[in-house]
């Protein structure tokens, strides 16, 4: 059950920019795209575009991504990735926004930081929350970060690989259990 | 009514009021801290992870055929549709082919799971009301019809583990579909009977008319789906906007609130969705293709492709998604729920501030949260 | 005015809608079952409790020790103890422990079971009053030979055959009916002797002492557990 | 005459039993006294008929958090009635309530809003484990946030298996508990009621047992009084 031993995802190789990396790099954000998650278009942006860009694709009448479906942390041991889904209420287009944050680089290797959008769109309140609480990105400017589905003063991020669990009372193995 | 209890110059010392987590009305282990300036709420904070069972996790460490069987416990309620969002995934990761006919039976058992869900909130949401054990009755009896068909097809009533990667698990015996055709030739008279006690009666119309209106803007920013946002009158059905399966195939109306989108338009939208899914189930049963019924061998070692992929489905409660990132080996690297109950809950405070305790589990109860999808 | 007194119209006439569907449903059939006296007719596929099957025309064992099941399963609620014969160079299975109260009846087991061994039951009656009563060993999870053919009937699975002769010099071909018996011990017909079983526990005759003097049993032991099962 | 003498003889084997059950911190506050001999002669009368009475209205409380709890809605409802077996009324409210169906996942988060569900239920109580997760732990038997087993909590009567049991095999364990508190004896409850108690109790915040506290705190102390 050792979660270390997973090897990673092969990582994918760049591709030339679509529909929404060309709209962005209009606009003076660059990107860069990853391999398609399912022919849906996957891009790369900074940390520091990121308020920007999302503002810009719910907003503007041209792209009018207006609905966040989840954002999700993934911890790919070196680095962890925020990831943003985003639909439309209106049309079909779909577009998948990672955000990388390389471990090694912040002081606090506890947690990473990263912009809160949950200032302009609600939908990523929750969200954010959520991904603080078990992966353990600590979103800034946050209005209300603090533990959701754990109790409030749990120890460590359950979804990140090097996760310890907590062996007491309430969870050793029983004598009786095969396990 | 409680507008005008809004406007009262009457100033009374504020309350902090603990609700749940063990409640009647919370439909599981929902606790809200209610702020209260007399009868008004003026402050709520959902306080949600009472239920949280780390299936997230799980996805981790089980290999994806064990995996396959944990799932429907993530919304218990539509089982189908949690299995469904997965192997969708799955599936388009890994290319593999999925044979009409089981199409044709996720659909169909899909839509017999929605026609149960919603029998079991409508039997819920007359609870909240203050029907006690007496309205729920009828619902619960067409849903043990449904949990019969459902057990000698999948083997248990609520953790069916049928759809697979793939496919689906067993092909009924065509005594079954005869079973489905008499249910469905007489389920239309049951909504009848259900309407003629619930939907003019003037109790549930005062409970209902005007009360919780969630606004398109509001309900939009908050990522709303499902028949909720439908109530508001946005027309948003993934089985429309973005078909899957052989939903292209099949002819049926989306439901849509008629008012401004209050308690009575989400549940006048169930109850047709209620019919419309009646309609869905007998066109599968005519459209019935003969063949295979899984395009992948069902092993212990099962394993798809590397590759990530989103996939979503329109749920009971809204858009299911499913978010698989895998490498290749057996078990999944990241697995990822974007589930409908957790975005509909949020919006959960905006609708209550400023309503009177009493309309509390009116609003939660119509916008239909089961807790473990909240909490996986 | 008007308009409130056709409101009130309205009101009493939904109401007394509402009250005649109500009023008609107690005039029909009722819908309850009636659980303890009889029971629920519950369809072939429906999983309960675990069982083990033996095989419904000899009466062997079919689990054949390849611990599949143990690994499939996600709560790993199974335990196999099994030992490799040192004289037929084959796995013999000595326990068989399925914690009920950890099992979550996924039939994920049933599914990769290669002889059809462990199924599921119709059984759902396994309330109790301590943990560890929940724990079956391999005594409790046998079925009989009635009870098997019965699943092997209902479930619609092709009926098993018998193992294969072990290599013995002394009979090497032998009719394969008569043959998987053999591995019932000489100490079986000592037991049918002193207690004369039932029928039911015939599967106490596998435990580990015996299984591992394992000899090739001659046809007289094969005769002796028919009697048995017509007593 | 005779039946009172040998239910004194009893009530004297019921007390050096009991003595054996009290725990030692609490032995020298427990007498014996003449009245509980009295108690013990009458609950062998009275037992029989409140036993009884007690076994054919159990009321449960409507305590559900997860799948369990819809299976427990279906045994109130028309196809299987629970009330034919005197337990349809279902309780909101623990202080009315007998029994504890503990109907679906209990997490960490949960356990101390079970602990309290508990303690306000008021003498007799009886508890029913429902399902895999509140037995053992069942399909989150290894998962970070879930109690494994109910049972390390609070003290359990009745262990039904299921994931989720079929609303029968409720009505089974239901069964099976009515037989268990026919046979009860209410002075040897009322000794036992130390043992009723919640097994550990856990902190509301971070879910720890206050034993495993308690024991850390100790260890703090220890320390701090060796370095001085």
């Amino acid at each position: 059950m050792s979660q270390t031993d997973t090897n990673k995802p092969n990582e994918t190789k760049e591709m030339e920019l679509g529909k929404f990396g060309k709209f962005l790099k209009d606009n003076g954000i660059d990107s860069t795209r990853k391999d398609d998650s399912i022919n849906v278009e996957t891009i790369v942006i900074s940390v520091k575009d990121l308020e920007p860009a999302l503002r810009l694709l719910k907003t503007s009448s041209e792209t009018k991504l207006n609905m966040l479906l989840t954002i999700s942390g993934v911890d790919y041991t070196d680095r962890i990735d925020s990831i943003y889904h985003l639909w439309s209420y209106d049309h079909n287009d779909a577009l998948v926004i990672k955000v990388e944050l390389p471990k090694q680089s912040q002081a606090n290797t506890d947690t990473v930081n990263l912009t809160s959008i949950a200032n302009f769109w609600s939908a990523a309140n929750w969200h954010e929350r959520e991904t603080y609480d078990l992966v353990g990105i600590r979103y800034l400017r946050h209005p209300y970060l603090r533990r959701i589905l754990n109790p409030w003063d749990w120890e460590g991020h359950p979804l990140r690989r090097d996760y310890k669990q907590l062996v007491d009372a309430l969870n050793d193995k029983n004598p009786h259990s095969f396990r | 009514m409680s507008t005008n209890l809004e406007t009262t110059n009457l100033k009374t010392d504020e309350m902090i009021i603990n609700m749940g987590p063990q409640h009647p009305a919370t439909h599981g282990v929902l606790r809200l801290i209610l702020k209260l300036d007399g009868e008004i709420v003026r402050h709520v904070e959902p306080v949600i992870g009472h239920l949280h069972r780390a299936q997230e996790w799980q996805g981790q460490n089980r290999t994806l055929f064990q995996y396959q069987a944990l799932i429907d416990r993530v919304d218990y309620l539509s089982g189908m549709f949690t299995s469904l969002a997965f192997a969708h995934a799955c599936e388009q990761i890994d290319g593999c082919q999925i044979p009409p006919r089981a199409q044709y039976l996720r659909a169909l058992v899909c839509e017999m799971n929605r026609i149960s869900s919603h029998l079991l909130w409508l039997g819920t949401f007359l609870i909240d009301l203050g029907a006690l054990f007496g309205f729920p009755f009828y619902p619960f009896r067409e849903r043990e019809k449904l949990l019969d068909l459902f057990e000698e097809i999948a083997g248990q009533r609520m953790m069916f583990n049928y759809i697979r990667i793939g496919g689906v698990q067993r092909d009924p015996k065509p005594s079954w579909f005869e079973k489905v055709r008499k249910f469905t030739a007489e389920f239309p008279d049951r909504i009848d009977e259900y309407e003629a006690i619930v939907t003019q009666n003037p109790i549930v119309l005062k409970r209902t008319k005007g009360v919780g209106i969630l606004d398109k803007s509001v309900a939009m920013d908050y990522g709303v789906t499902g028949p909720s946002i439908r109530g508001s009158g946005i027309n948003y059905d993934l089985r429309k906007t973005r078909p899957y399966g052989i939903y292209p195939e099949l002819n049926f109306e989306i439901p849509l609130g008629q008012n401004q989108g209050d308690t009575w338009d989400r549940y006048m939208c169930r109850i047709l969705e209620m019919r419309q899914s009646n309609n869905l189930i007998n066109q599968c049963l005519d459209k019935m293709p003969e063949g295979e019924i899984s395009g992948k061998k069902q092993i212990a070692g099962l394993r798809i492709k590397a590759g990530e992929g989103f996939s979503a489905i329109e749920s009971p409660r809204g858009v299911l998604g499913c978010y698989v990132i895998s490498n290749g080996s057996d078990k999944a690297y990241r697995i990822r729920w974007r589930n409908p109950s957790f975005c509909n809950l949020a919006v959960l405070p905006s609708l209550l501030i400023g309503r009177p305790i009493s309309d509390i589990m009116a609003i939660f109860g119509s916008i239909d949260v089961i807790l473990p999808d909240v909490d996986r | 005015m008007s308009n409130l007194l056709t409101r009130a119209k309205d009101s009493i006439y939904q109401v007394l809608r509402g009250l005649k569907t109500v009023a008609v449903h107690s005039l029909r059939i009722p819908t309850t079952k009636e659980y303890p006296d009889t029971m629920p007719p519950l369809p072939p596929h429906f999983r309960g409790r675990l069982a083990l099957n033996v095989n419904p025309e000899t009466n062997e064992h079919l689990c054949i020790s390849c611990r599949q099941c143990e690994r499939v399963c996600p709560d790993k609620c199974i335990e196999i103890t099994a030992h490799k014969s040192p004289e037929t160079n084959k796995l013999e299975l000595i326990d068989f422990k399925i914690d009920h109260g950890l099992c979550m009846f996924c039939g994920l087991c049933t599914e990769v079971c290669p002889t059809d061994c462990i199924i599921n039951t119709n059984d759902f009656e396994m309330a109790d009053y301590s943990r560890e009563a929940l724990v079956y060993d391999i005594r409790k999870l046998t079925l009989t030979q009635g009870e098997s053919s019965h699943y092997f009937a209902a479930k619609e699975i092709a009926l098993p055959k018998p193992k294969p002769a072990k290599p013995v010099a002394s009979a090497p071909i032998a009719p394969s009916i008569a043959k998987p018996v053999e591995t019932k011990t000489e100490a079986k017909p000592v037991e049918t002797k002193t207690e004369a079983k039932p029928a039911e526990t015939k599967t106490e005759t596998k435990p580990a002492e015996t299984k591992t003097e394992a000899k090739p049993a001659e046809t007289d032991t094969d005769t002796k557990s028919t009697d048995n099962e017509s007593k | 005459m005779s039946e009172l003498l040998n239910n004194d003889l009893n009530s004297t084997d019921l007390a050096r039993e009991n003595a054996a059950l009290i725990s030692p911190e609490l032995a020298d506050t427990v007498t014996l006294t003449s009245i509980d001999k009295a108690i013990n002669m009458l609950s062998q009368i009275v037992s029989p008929i409140a036993n009884l009475a007690r076994s054919n209205s159990v009321w449960p409380l409507t305590f559900g958090t997860s799948c369990c709890a819809i299976e427990m809605m279906c045994v109130g409802m028309s196809a299987f009635d629970i009330s034919r077996f005197g337990s349809e009324v279902f309780r909101a409210t623990p202080r009315q309530a007998d029994l504890i169906i503990t109907a679906g996942t209990i997490t960490r988060k949960m356990a101390s809003a079970l602990i309290t569900l508990y303690e306000q239920l008021p003498e007799p109580k009886y508890v029913i484990a429902m399902g895999a997760c509140t037995i053992t732990g069942g399909m989150f038997n290894d998962s970070y946030s879930v109690v494994q087993g109910v049972d390390r909590i609070i003290p359990v009567d009745v262990y039904l298996p299921g994931c989720p049991p079929r609303p029968e095999a409720i009505l089974d364990a239901l069964l099976k508990l009515q037989q268990k508190i026919r046979t009860e004896n209410y002075a040897k409850r009322r000794v036992q009621a130390y043992q009723q108690r919640p097994v550990c109790y856990v902190d509301y915040d971070c879910g720890r047992p206050l034993e495993d506290l308690l024991a850390m705190a100790m260890e703090d102390t220890s320390l701090a009084l060796d370095q001085k």
